[in-house]
């Protein structure tokens, strides 16, 4: 596996704008974006399920676009668990195997090694419907685990699964690809899941790519307004030029509300009244509304200013953010 | 909401009292004489003693049952074929789709009347085929194993109600399942053997079940129409059978001893289809 | 998984040169003069001509068109009242939703002979109840009204298959809304006429125009039995006239032309039918 | 409205097992736990929607338990938005006044009062389909407060939507209930709405009451192991005595990630290695693996130890959770 190129546009609506990356060996990318930005389009297009009006779709050295999904050597796993509800679980781990005539006993073993390695040893003769749904889950990764594809592509794995499990098998997938360290597309919506997963992350908006890094790079460097925003745990503080004094060339300052701290009235960059306080136990969000900005900031339990102070806002140089009119970076 | 339960009782009295009680009834004029212009007279089970020693009722309960086995598989079969080759909204399909349902809603005279001149043995198009093709012309409404053939032709294209039933089955399987097993390389045939027809196994039965019950009714119009029960009674079915001792013979209390039987049997089907529904929880 | 698609040609194609072509060529039949003996003779539209002459199928297009208004609304009504009082899982409603299907599945010829012993004016319950009532014995199968109104009556319990469908469309509602309904304080009634009723619009106007185009077939069967078209050729209905001008005189070339009558009103009707799915979405 | 309280067993499965609390007027009590717990069975049972098998709820000096939900003077807004798709946005938020036979010209003004509060008016004339996720659910809040009921009840209202949106609508529930000051209970799995929006919580799980208590309350002095690790960002670490020595009479030691600092190995309480590293932006979690326990510290971004590195975990004494064998908490 050397690379993957894709680059096309769709019309009417363009799900898909000039979408390109590559896939190095080994590595897991993140495709993250919010809903309706083109995600799955994209997936199901390397998949094969769907066909990209223009541009092509490269796994190592063989040009796919024109295979069928079943040729490409891929294997996916689906946001809806997609098990076959009449198959008992090894049934369901065999099934991609068994759909290429592979020999019985080669299709026993890759069975009971998948299940080993997903502990689901206990569960295989029973059927999808008396699992939980994170057994269900792991039933998942294991049929696409058991035919040792080229490339893994994962559609929102997560999604359908209640807070506490999906840290459980955050952790498993991410154990599974230290494992296995086959190459992995995973994509979600979920800006946490993109920053603890990903080797690297490309931000998808509108069907184009906003951007292309590294967690840290992405967190650190964004490079424009939206990455800004959709990266992080809190929506980041925009200040225009109606709400401060910005540098020349610069349009929109951005500062993540954990890099914004309060000061005395007039000692920071702005200033306002605290409107609102959500206390998160350690740490407490205070909402601040200006006369031309509404900002919020990080600050550690039993800090917390009462609420309609006056209060001042300061922000650390590295971590501010400067946006040029056309919604550039600037530094 | 819960006042509407109480609506539904005297619906179902009056359903009782309309159907049930006087299905009894009726049941027990089998156990009489009655030609429809006296009262009836009470004989006991003489009729159904005359039922077990008539050789045309077993001849009719023959024929239905040659019909059922003949006609049951061939009609599921194109049910489920036809909702599986036309579930997809493709162009075309529309019509496809329509063209299928068709038959079972142009108007019986109508069918029947096609029917009889596709297979004249003088100046019919199968016969002209089989001319063009150098074959004898087929006798296939005077030989009685063609006649039988015939009217099950005729029903395996009244599939119509039976067709939009597996179709709603088949688009309700989820799409996720067919992706998955895309990607997986398995190809069109091995996912309808292992996925489709496996998922779909509770409605098939169904549809059989049904089609047995249903069976009894549909070979009645063809039979009437366009073999009037010959050649030699091979299309005598029951109820051709029954309607010819009421309203020929005017033997009411006959023919209901063989509605009685036939209401067994529909009986029994409907049962069968029930303990379907139940163990594939269709029903509530 | 495209290559099933593949597999519908042959299989529609066959569909195709078994009814479509034969279809238009028994609609050639129409403008011959044809005993099912001798070869056809061309008689131009003769036939039509003396269609729209022949106060018999004047009769009986009114007769039909009498059913359909009569029978097709207490119909849809009794099919959308018994799925909307019997679509909860409670106890016994199983057994009330087999009861509303039974009367469908019964043997045509079963059920002919029990209403034929229900309305009998001398020893039937209907009289029976009349009489202990003090009124007059009523004449149902004696008089034009009555014999009409008296097959209507036999459709109205037959409503089987559209329970079903209507049962499905109330099902399918989501109960979000009804637990929502009723926190908000709205009554059984209020939920019906203004949540119920209206989101089930489509699955009703559906079931009304199939009902139509049944209308025209589920009249045949009742019809031979019970009234055998009278009295005073009040119950002749268009399908039984073709099938006495079929099989009775042997006049085919003529009975095709009502046949192609029929068709072209099942043909509007089916129109109309798939306008309204197409409107709603419920077809792709 | 005076109070409200609640207790009934139902049996097998016991969903909910002698569940009682009170609500005082005007207050935003938010019921959370696990899904299964019981919580949105309790939200029935107080609509009427469903019976308990015992125990009563009173609204003001009613006792109601017998009452039809229609006359409970309740109004209750579902996960499922349930708005009427045949109905136009004002027909939807008018059908609850409309119901109960109210005079037009008072519907009329109800309706456009309910809209301008949720910021609905430009949409009143349209129907549910063509409006977006977060419209629809102002739509449903609008619907409830149309009629000035005594409670609001609300069953995840934002468990439907995706994760920009639910911070915006939550942000709305909160301004709506400071408005209006009616007495509301919200059922919701999510920790984070819980501490963000409760004034009380009470934590159910297995369909019994854990603990009930301000926000504060609850993360800085957990009841029992359950609720300890219930809220929070992260899981808590939890130390038994085979992980490290306890001081007598304790079974279990629990230490949230925030509250635990690295050390240099042999420094802190225990000693692991770093195993993982999952970088949040500007802070990320160290997960460390020691002879009998697997921890997790949250360190500030720059500040993480390389993977593999022998590390010491030290514990800032307030925020160490004790738990007796019966799992209650010492202190």
């Amino acid at each position: 596996m050397e690379g993957l190129t894709k680059s096309y546009s769709r019309s009417v609506p363009p799900a898909l704008r000039e979408v390109s990356f590559e896939l190095t060996e080994g590595e897991l990318l993140v495709v993250v974006g919010p809903s309706g930005s083109g995600k799955s389009t994209l997936l199901r297009c390397i998949a094969g399920l769907e066909a990209p009006d223009r541009g092509s779709v490269h796994i190592g050295n063989r040009d796919v676009t024109s295979l069928p999904p079943g040729a490409r050597d891929v294997a996916m796993v689906f946001q809806e668990h997609a098990l076959y509800p009449h198959m008992t679980i090894s049934a369901n781990i065999a099934f991609p195997l068994l759909a290429r005539k592979t020999p019985r006993d080669e299709v026993d073993s890759a069975v009971r090694e998948a299940a080993a390695m997903l502990d689901l040893v206990g569960v295989l003769d029973r059927h999808p419907g008396q699992l939980s749904g994170g057994e269900r889950r792991r039933v998942s990764l294991a049929r696409a685990v058991v035919r040792e594809p080229a490339v893994f592509l994962m559609d929102e794995p997560l999604a359908s699964l209640d807070v506490s499990l999906r840290l459980k098998i955050r952790t498993e997938i991410k154990r599974m690809h230290a494992q296995l360290g086959v190459a992995t597309i995973y994509v979600t919506h979920d800006q946490v899941e993109a920053m603890t997963l990903g080797h690297r992350i490309v931000v998808l908006k509108d069907g184009a790519v906003e951007q292309t890094g590294t967690p840290t790079d992405l967190y650190d460097r964004p490079a424009n307004v939206f990455v800004a925003g959709f990266l992080g745990r809190f929506p980041i503080n925009l200040f225009d030029e109606k709400a401060m004094t910005l540098p020349s060339g610069t349009a929109i300052l951005g500062v993540r509300p954990e890099n914004t701290e309060l000061t005395q009235p007039g000692a920071g960059s702005v200033s306002g009244h605290v409107i609102e306080i959500d206390r998160l136990g350690s740490e407490s969000v205070v909402t601040v509304q200006g006369e031309a900005f509404l900002a919020r900031a990080l600050v550690g339990s039993g800090e917390e200013p009462e609420t309609g102070t006056e209060v001042g806002l300061a922000f650390a140089e590295p971590a501010v953010h400067a946006f040029d009119p056309s919604d550039r970076r600037i530094g | 909401m819960k006042g509407s339960d109480r609506l539904a009782f005297p619906f179902l009295g009056g359903l009782g009292l309309l159907i049930a009680l006087p299905a009894l009834a009726a049941a027990a004029l089998a156990f009489t004489e009655y030609s429809g212009l006296g009262a009836p007279r009470f004989v006991g089970i003489d009729n159904f003693e005359r039922l077990i020693g008539d050789s045309g009722f077993r001849e009719a309960l023959g024929n239905s049952g040659l019909y059922v086995l003949m006609s049951v598989p061939l009609r599921v079969a194109a049910m489920v074929g036809c909702a599986l080759l036309l579930h997809r909204r493709a162009r075309g399909s529309g019509a496809a789709r329509a063209a299928v349902y068709m038959p079972t809603v142009v108007p019986d005279a109508a069918y029947a009347l096609l029917w009889l001149w596709l297979l004249n043995p003088l100046y019919g198009p199968v016969a002209g085929i089989a001319a063009a093709l150098g074959a004898d012309t087929p006798s296939l409404l005077t030989d009685p194993w063609g006649a039988r053939l015939a009217i099950v032709m005729m029903g395996v294209f009244q599939i119509g109600e039976g067709f939009v039933i597996a179709l709603a089955a088949r688009r309700s399987l989820p799409g996720a399942l067919y992706d998955s097993a895309s990607v997986d390389g398995a190809s069109g045939w091995f996912v309808t053997r292992k996925v489709t027809l496996p998922m779909m196994a509770p409605v098939i039965l169904l549809l059989a079940a049904r089609d047995v019950v249903l069976a009894l009714q549909t070979s009645f119009v063809p039979a009437l129409f366009l073999t009037d029960g010959g050649p030699r009674r091979a299309t005598t079915y029951l109820s051709l059978f029954a309607y010819r001792q009421a309203f020929r013979y005017f033997k009411l209390g006959y023919a209901s001893a063989i509605a009685v039987s036939m209401f067994v049997i529909t009986a029994l089907a409907i049962y069968a289809q029930y303990r379907v529904a139940k163990r594939y929880r269709l029903l509530g």
